[in-house]
């Protein structure tokens, strides 16, 4: 008898499944030759990624220690004490404080009391709006998009539309249509629901989730329909035959054979919605009354409008931690499933 | 009761594709039957109808007397088992085996769970069941998707050859741990297989197809000894009955460099049957005899390719009417290039008309006690062995 | 060549060589504005670079809205402009942080410039620790604009105090079918601060040290703004209001006043020309109030770290010199910063212009020290939550108070 | 084969649901589509509008006019700016195509030391927010004296990790063996990247390819800042140059963002079978 | 000459998984070598470490006396035909047949499209050569993967499961061809695969590898009657040798309720070989005879399971010492349920060390001429019947 692993090995390599597979293959040495080979294909990223995105990358982390003037290009370091240590750390403790609890919890529910802190209060709330709803929406349309439809290309360029759209196109339009006299109020009038949608610091954000699942459903419909192909049609047989009508089957057989999508969609989407500044700012300003102010329309701020550039680089750091975090941890995660194949 | 009735289905696809013709088939409550026939014939089509996964362009389908030619899937009393088993892969293997319970039955917790026990054991995947398919082997996999057939408690079982993705050892094993299964559940099922061995021992029942069509249906031994027509008896049997071309003067068989010599029953046969004066003669490899001694029957071939396999050597034989294969005992040796006495037995030819294909006359079916029986063991709880019981519903045999 | 900025990498947009003479000096100009303006700019500065020997000039322009992100970021790269537009809200950080190049006492000494003409209230936004670092090119201040035919309409005069405004709008909504009886700034900050001046108050202390934007006063004028815009007698821009700025709005009677300055008035004469002929402006002061009003005031100043000082100077004085700066201002798009043209015939045909004019010493520009943006950027922001109804005037300009002086 | 999920039993001849079900899909999808491009329908008719405002623009422009467009082409060097554009957007294109391949390729296929590491460093760097590393690379960028040229403008945008992470996961999809076959067959590393895994992974590149493009096409913020002379501007930072500093001609900068957009519809909707296809085959398996 | 040596090959994956394992092996100029063992035995790493494709951890591979172990796939002379055929999908058949000739060699166009023609005649598929590799059957795939070797005209042919994903009937042509071709090129092969009638019929000599090691090496006839170990013997041949456990007692094997008397070679075999006392009896299914007198060797089973299998049944018998699996021929019935009287010929069982598993003795090897054998022809141009000329590299036979 082979043991369980090896039967497993062999039983998927003669499924011939690429991703197991090389999943399966990470144990092997590389070679001289192979190091030679895969240095010379990523050199060029390499290089143009190093010289322009991680380089800018360090260079803007060092200056998140730095009171940094942006007109001399000089700069000091921020001191400051932390738990009796002198340290450059200034920008951040800035940033964090004073901490929420210590204001009773004011400064999320109102920006007088921190910006920071109501800028990761929106943030986190448009996220955990915008990512959720973007993934289901950009999944149902693809749903109904692959299935026998008349048109279907039309009906995907529709969706696909607001991702040409540039953000400050579809800012400035979606202002105009939410505005007191725009083109949504003019069918709410009649039923006396017409509200000044973008203007109301009890809406903004709720508008600008809305221009973000606009955006992003379109996108992720792609990426969707195309994982859609590649579930095998006897699951679905399988799922008739145990009984499973349309909803379960997506449930049941659609929804959890999208994983490896869900993967790619759900990481782009939380980079995404944690980036959502272009139309943020066309569409408010950050605004009304800071209520469309996320953490990078409070970066941008922060660097360009108040000048203070280190700051604005300590903010994005601990946004970068963050997020990062989150992601490496789901990155495991699916690679332990990969592995475990 | 779990009588499954075709009766005249016929799948199109599209205008063109007949992907099965005008079907009629009616398998038996608790009957094992086997569907074979060459690749894109139609078995997988047939079996679909049955699931109702494909619906039928005309015909019915009866399942315990209800039509259910319009009736869903999970309302017709089956269960299916899938070339490549369909397995959840989110799901652990007992959720598998327990999605169909839960979506069909209002049964409890606790019945459900009991009964995907039970079948665990049945199956022997009792340890297996918090792992997920992808943590299975090939073998593994099957059996959770046999359990998942088997909780269904259904009253017909359909499988997509099944076993065919198995390696050869572990297909031995899952064929005879089948055959058992279905000893006890004693459901109806319809089993699609490419695989000979599958066909001989697992099966009540055989049906072959062709094109869609039905060409036999009855026992592995009618299939084997009383193929309804040359189709069928070429499929049946490995290696493949040899088959020659001839013509019948009235008298014999006249083949290039050799004239057979019939019996009177075979004259009569061939007189009262033939179309035409074309005849195609069968003979099984292992019905071919080396002889001693020429006889009547008897002419000389030249070995050209000989397979030693061990237990038996697989012999080609050319001779100017053609090439035929013959299997002789291990111990025997034939080198390449010897000539060869071979004779064939004239109870052991087959006849089929040259131009239709059908049986004209069959071998003599010969059975006897195997040497060294002694008696039966009460401990006995088997069939007797297939003998014939079956009927055959194709096929004009004289 | 393709680089606009300049050849070389390193310090300074200008590309200059000290020494030698016959050689060229490269200056380049970034101002914001299409259309007239932009034709006028780039035509004075071609007239410049044609009287001027050694000199060129190459013209970047940029959005508004992008303009000081572009500005910075060129900054950085050492790649800034040499002359530049500067508004008077961004010109405190840049001077603070010493990127502008002093131009005061070069242009206060030269000939046929008549500094002393510029009007010291627009000076000072651009003087920081007694050196002046920028040039206005113009300005304008807000004033009420109203509808005289509406007034008429509703049998009230102008109004010239905070209550006969507010009953005059009370007035025209009733007798009117204007959708909204006033419109406030285009931002309503800048009606606020308008507001509390006029009521006495203040944003920061005389010193600047500390913020007074809860004051009473303060308050008060958060009230009447708010008082007006929840009882529907002025509206906002874009979200009320239909049009995003004045003429439109006026001009097809969706309403009868507005709060804006010189830049909506050609417009509305051009497009809306029986409007334009029943427009008048005026600025209704609370009872016992400063009669006093915001402006704005864009000026030339240049970098710090340009290679060619004198040059620069010298541009930002061919701009601003009464020539160059009549070639704007006489498009009526802005009043002119030097006295001796606001005097000029020009003004006495157009009413609006010369109310406007009229305003013009009892402006001032919304400048606060150097944390000028952070501190409007916080009272706009308690203003729209008042307005928008989530905050009551006191709460929010205390906030404003204490995050202001948190800033400071 | 039968992508039959309409096609069995209880379905096709259950025609009442059959066709409450197929009206509602139809429905639903045409609502949501009719939605996702209002904006866009919104600002077509706009740009056709003689002199629009905020609310007296509907859905169809009461009086259809080109003037807004024609204006647009009389007073702006359309021509040179839809040139840089192109330069810009297809030469950033297809540089990320270059790059991101043979990257993708060696993360996916080539077992070479730290290879696991390089990847969770590419993948890192798209979460950091683009304006952080903007200064910085406009300070390298005029060290170098890029700034204003074309190099400039376009070197920064081809460090796009996404590309990499995108076609990474393709390559890992194709089969291994074609290497191996490849590799008797006597093809070197580079070969079988070239000649066998390449042309499979054409689909992958058109899905990026296209949406490089897009994105890179309407990119607004990074040509404006690096391109200070106006012969160097791309059509959204030329066009958006129209909008005012008090007030903003609605009907030409809707034009404006029509003659933007208008380009990369075409383009998507021209390739949008391979756009699709590209990221079915990348989760193919076998 | 293409002679291909291992020596001492040895590959792990990471630290602890030792694919193959110290591994000597000489494939002759010429020879078709069959590698067998069961899945995850090392037989595809064998390959790929031959190919190149995978570095040897240790050891050495030498091709034509070269040492190649550091030398690139490409230059090693060798074609390598792949378990799923890795066809490139982009390229038409003659694209892919093409492009190991356009890679490695200057031929002009002409040369090549000769010898992709040339090559795709002798397989037949002329008529595909524009087709792409998708539009074309299982069948098809894996002569245009055999094309695409044959075309380059290597030393040796490496070939990893060519015809698994085949059904039974394209198999048995695909095989036959396959000979016919290793018949005309007289190339070099190994063949790695795991069908018993593949290893039988299309091996000069057979490799079976377990764990990664080398159990034994030998022609067909050796491997099936002369097997090195218990595991060798069970592995060749189907079904599989029955095996019983046994004790020696230095007269008799004892199995529970039967003793079995030995030879007196045997007896001295096991005498002097025997590590301890315990001894595994192996004999072969076709070798169990049913016999109609009680002898000394007989004793008595009950049929459990009969599978009729047409040309023979396969009897399922069970007794206290355990369960066999016998054959008879298909003419013979036996019941389920039957008790029969059996017995264990002497000359034809094995015996095994009952804790090493090294075979002690085999059977002997008698093979008589066939029946009906007349002569040889003159135009015999086969090779004889392997007759045991080859030699065996493991195993200590007495
Ligand atoms: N969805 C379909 N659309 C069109 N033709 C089909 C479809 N499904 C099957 N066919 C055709 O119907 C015929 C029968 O197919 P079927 O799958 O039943 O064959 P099969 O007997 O199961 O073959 P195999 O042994 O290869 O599985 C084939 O010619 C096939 O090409
Ligand atoms: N790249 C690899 N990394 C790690 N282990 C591997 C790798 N390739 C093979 N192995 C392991 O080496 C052993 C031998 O594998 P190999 O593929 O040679 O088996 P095989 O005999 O070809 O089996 P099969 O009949 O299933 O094809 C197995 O245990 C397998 O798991
Ligand atoms: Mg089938
Ligand atoms: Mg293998």
């Amino acid at each position: 008898m082979s043991t369980p692993t090896e039967s497993i090995r062999s039983s998927f390599r003669r499924a011939g499944s690429a991703v197991r597979s090389v999943a399966g293959r990470v144990v092997d040495r590389p070679t001289e030759e192979n190091n030679l080979a895969g240095f010379l294909f990523v050199i060029p990223n390499v290089v143009v990624f190093s010289v322009f995105l991680l380089g800018p990358i360090l260079y803007a982390f060092v200056l998140s220690f730095q009171e940094w003037n942006l007109f001399l290009g000089t700069g000091k370091p921020a001191w400051t004490e932390v738990f009796g240590l002198r340290l450059p750390v200034g920008n951040y403790v800035e940033i964090l404080q004073p901490l929420p609890w210590e204001n009773n919890w004011a400064s999320l529910r109102s920006p007088s009391f921190n910006l920071w802190w109501f800028a990761v209060r929106n943030t986190v709330a448009y996220t955990a709006v915008v990512v959720p709803v973007q993934i289901i929406g950009g999944f149902l349309v693809a749903l109904a998009l692959d299935s026998r439809i008349r048109g279907k290309k039309v009906y995907r360029a529709a969706y696909f539309l607001p991702v040409m759209l540039s953000a400050a196109a579809s800012g400035v339009i979606w202002r105009w249509i939410l505005s007191q006299n725009g083109v949504v109020n003019e069918f709410l009038r009649p039923v006396g629901l017409a509200y000044g949608w973008a203007n109301s610091p009890n809406t903004a954000l709720g508008a600008l989730m809305l221009i973000g699942l606009w955006g992003g459903i379109g996108f992720n419909m792609i990426l969707y329909l195309a994982g859609l192909q590649n579930i095998p049609d006897e699951l679905y047989e399988a799922a008739r035959i145990d009984g499973a009508d349309g909803l379960d089957r997506i449930r049941h057989v659609t929804w959890p054979n999208l994983r490896n999508t869900h993967f790619f969609v759900t990481v782009l989407a939380i980079i995404g919605t944690f980036q959502v500044f272009g139309i943020a700012l066309a569409f408010a300003e950050g605004g009304p009354a800071r209520a469309t102010t996320t953490v990078v329309v409070l970066i941008y701020e922060t660097a360009f409008v108040k000048s203070s550039f280190g700051r604005a680089s300590a903010m994005a750091f601990f946004l970068f931690a963050v997020v990062f975090v989150f992601s490496y941890y789901r990155y495991r995660i699916e690679q332990q499933d990969e592995v475990a194949y | 009761m779990a009588r499954t009735t075709l009766d005249g289905v016929t799948k199109r696809f599209g205008d063109d594709i007949v992907a099965v013709d005008d079907l009629s088939l009616e398998i038996r409550d608790g009957e094992f039957l086997v569907l074979v026939g060459p690749s894109g014939c139609g078995k997988s089509t047939t079996l679909r109808t049955i699931a109702g996964l494909e619906t039928v362009s005309e015909g019915e389908i009866r399942i315990d007397g209800r039509d259910v030619t319009d009736v869903k899937p999970k309302d017709r009393d089956i269960a299916m088992v899938f070339q490549n088993y369909a397995l959840y892969p989110q799901k652990t293997v007992s959720g598998n085996m327990r999605f169909g319970l839960e979506m069909t039955t209002d049964l409890d917790d606790e019945e459900i769970t009991r009964r995907v026990e039970e079948a665990a054991e049945l199956l022997d995947i009792t340890e297996l069941l918090d792992r997920r398919p992808r943590a299975l082997s090939g073998g593994q996999q099957q059996r959770v998707a046999l359990g998942r057939a088997i909780v269904r408690n259904p009253a017909v079982f359909l499988m997509d050859e099944p076993l065919s993705n198995l390696d050869a050892k572990l297909r031995t094993q899952m064929r005879t741990e089948l055959q058992e299964l279905h000893g006890e559940l004693e459901a109806t099922t319809v089993y699609v297989t490419h695989d000979q061995t599958e066909a001989m021992t697992m099966g009540d029942r055989i049906a072959v197809l062709e094109s869609g069509q039905l060409q036999q249906v009855g026992t592995p031994m009618e299939m084997y000894y009383e193929p309804a027509n040359e189709f069928v008896a070429t499929f049946i049997g490995s290696p493949s009955m040899n088959t020659l071309d001839a013509t019948f003067d009235g008298e014999h068989l006249q083949l290039p460099g050799y004239t057979y010599e019939l019996t009177e029953a075979q004259r009569e046969a061939l007189s009262a049957d033939l179309g035409g004066d074309s005849v195609t003669l069968g003979v099984r490899p292992e019905d071919v005899v080396l002889a001693d001694e020429p006889g009547p029957r008897t002419t000389e071939f030249v070995a050209s390719i000989v397979e030693p396999m061990g237990s038996e050597n697989v012999l080609h034989l050319r001779h100017e009417m053609g090439e035929i294969v013959a299997t002789v005992s291990g111990g025997q040796r034939v080198r390449e290039g010897d000539r060869v006495r071979v004779s064939l037995p004239v109870d052991h030819v087959h006849a089929f008309d040259g131009e239709t294909g059908e049986a004209v006359f069959n071998r003599t079916r010969t059975e006897e006690t195997a040497p060294g029986v002694v008696g039966t063991s009460t401990r006995s709880d088997g069939d007797t062995l297939a003998d014939g019981a079956g009927e055959t519903n194709t096929g004009d045999r004289p | 060549s393709g680089d606009g900025g300049g050849g070389t990498a390193g310090t300074g947009g200008g590309e200059s060589t000290d020494g030698g003479s016959g050689e060229t000096t490269t200056l380049t100009v970034a101002s914001w504005g299409e259309g007239l303006e932009r034709e006028i700019v780039t035509g004075i500065l071609n007239d410049y670079e044609e009287s001027t020997d050694g000199v060129k000039v190459k013209y970047q322009n940029t959005p508004n809205e992008q303009f000081y992100q572009n500005l910075q970021t060129q900054f950085a790269g050492g790649k800034e402009p040499d002359v530049f537009y500067m508004i008077a809200d961004e010109a405190p950080q840049f001077m603070r942080n010493g990127a502008l190049l002093g131009v005061g006492s070069e242009l206060k000494d030269a000939e046929e410039y008549n500094f002393d003409d510029i009007l010291d209230n627009l000076l000072e936004p651009f003087t920081y620790e007694g050196t002046v670092y920028g040039i206005p090119k113009d300005f304008t201040p807000v004033g009420l604009f109203y509808n005289t035919d509406h007034l008429e309409t509703a049998g009230v005069s102008a109004p010239t105090t905070w209550s006969e405004l507010r009953s005059a709008l009370e007035a025209i909504g009733e007798s009117t079918d204007v959708d909204f009886p006033m419109a406030v700034g285009s931002q309503p900050r800048n009606t606020l601060i308008q507001l509390i001046w006029q009521n006495g108050g203040n944003v920061l202390s005389e010193d600047g040290s500390e913020a007074v934007v809860g004051s009473q006063e303060a308050v008060e004028a958060m009230q009447f703004l708010n008082g007006l815009v929840e009882d529907d007698l002025a509206g906002i821009y874009g979200d009320d209001i239909e049009a995003t700025w004045a003429p439109p709005a006026m001009g097809d009677g969706s309403i009868s006043m507005a709060m804006t300055g010189a830049w909506s008035v050609s417009t509305l004469e051009q497009d809306y020309g029986d409007i334009y002929e029943a427009t008048e402006v005026g600025m209704p002061t609370p009872e016992g109030g400063e009669k006093v009003t915001i402006s704005f005031t864009t000026a030339w100043s240049a970098s710090a770290k340009t290679n060619a000082p004198g040059a620069s100077v010298d541009l930002i004085k061919a701009l601003t010199n009464k020539e160059g700066m009549w070639e704007w201002a006489s498009t009526g798009t802005a009043l002119p910063s030097r006295q001796s043209l606001l005097d000029r015939d020009f003004y006495n045909d157009r009413p609006l212009l010369s109310g406007l004019g009229d305003l013009g010493d009892a402006s001032r520009p919304m400048v606060f020290g150097p944390k000028t943006s952070t501190i409007l950027d916080t009272i706009m922001n308690e203003a729209e939550a008042v307005l928008t109804g989530n905050k009551d005037p006191e709460t929010a300009m205390t906030a404003a108070e204490r995050q202001i002086n948190e800033q400071l | 084969m039968s992508k039959s999920s309409y096609d069995y039993p209880g379905y096709e001849r259950a025609g009442a649901r059959y066709w409450s079900k197929t009206a509602l899909l139809y429905g639903s999808i045409t609502l949501g589509a009719l939605l996702w491009s209002l904006p866009f329908w919104w600002m077509l008719s706009t740009a056709l509008s003689a002199n629009p405002t905020a609310g007296s623009v509907s859905l169809v422009p009461e009086q259809t006019t080109l003037a807004n467009f024609e204006e647009l082409f009389a007073t702006q060097p359309v021509g040179r700016w839809f040139f840089n554009t192109i330069v810009f957007a297809g030469s950033v294109t297809a540089f990320n195509l270059v790059f991101d391949s043979l990257a993708g390729y060696a993360l996916a296929k080539i077992e070479f030391v730290g290879r696991e590491k390089l990847f969770l460093l590419f993948v890192a760097t798209i979460m950091v927010p683009a304006m952080v590393t903007l200064i910085p690379v406009y300070i390298l960028l005029s060290n170098l004296g890029w700034v204003n040229t074309y190099q400039g403008l376009i070197a920064p945008m081809i460090a796009n990790p996404l590309g990499i992470f995108l076609l990474r996961q393709h390559f890992m999809n194709l089969p291994s063996s074609l290497g191996d076959a490849a590799k008797i067959d006597g093809c070197n590393e580079f070969q079988t990247f070239y000649k066998v895994y390449l042309p499979l992974a054409k689909p992958a590149l058109a899905t990026l390819g296209i949406y490089t493009f897009v994105t890179t096409w309407k990119n607004f913020e990074w040509p404006l800042i690096i391109a200070s002379d106006e012969s160097m501007y791309t059509l959204p930072v030329a066009l958006f140059a129209v909008r005012n500093q008090y007030f903003t001609e609605w009907g030409l900068v809707m034009a404006a963002a029509a003659v933007i957009v208008l380009p990369v519809i075409v383009v998507f909707m021209s390739a949008q079978r391979y756009f699709i296809r590209g990221m079915t085959l990348s989760g193919m398996k076998g």
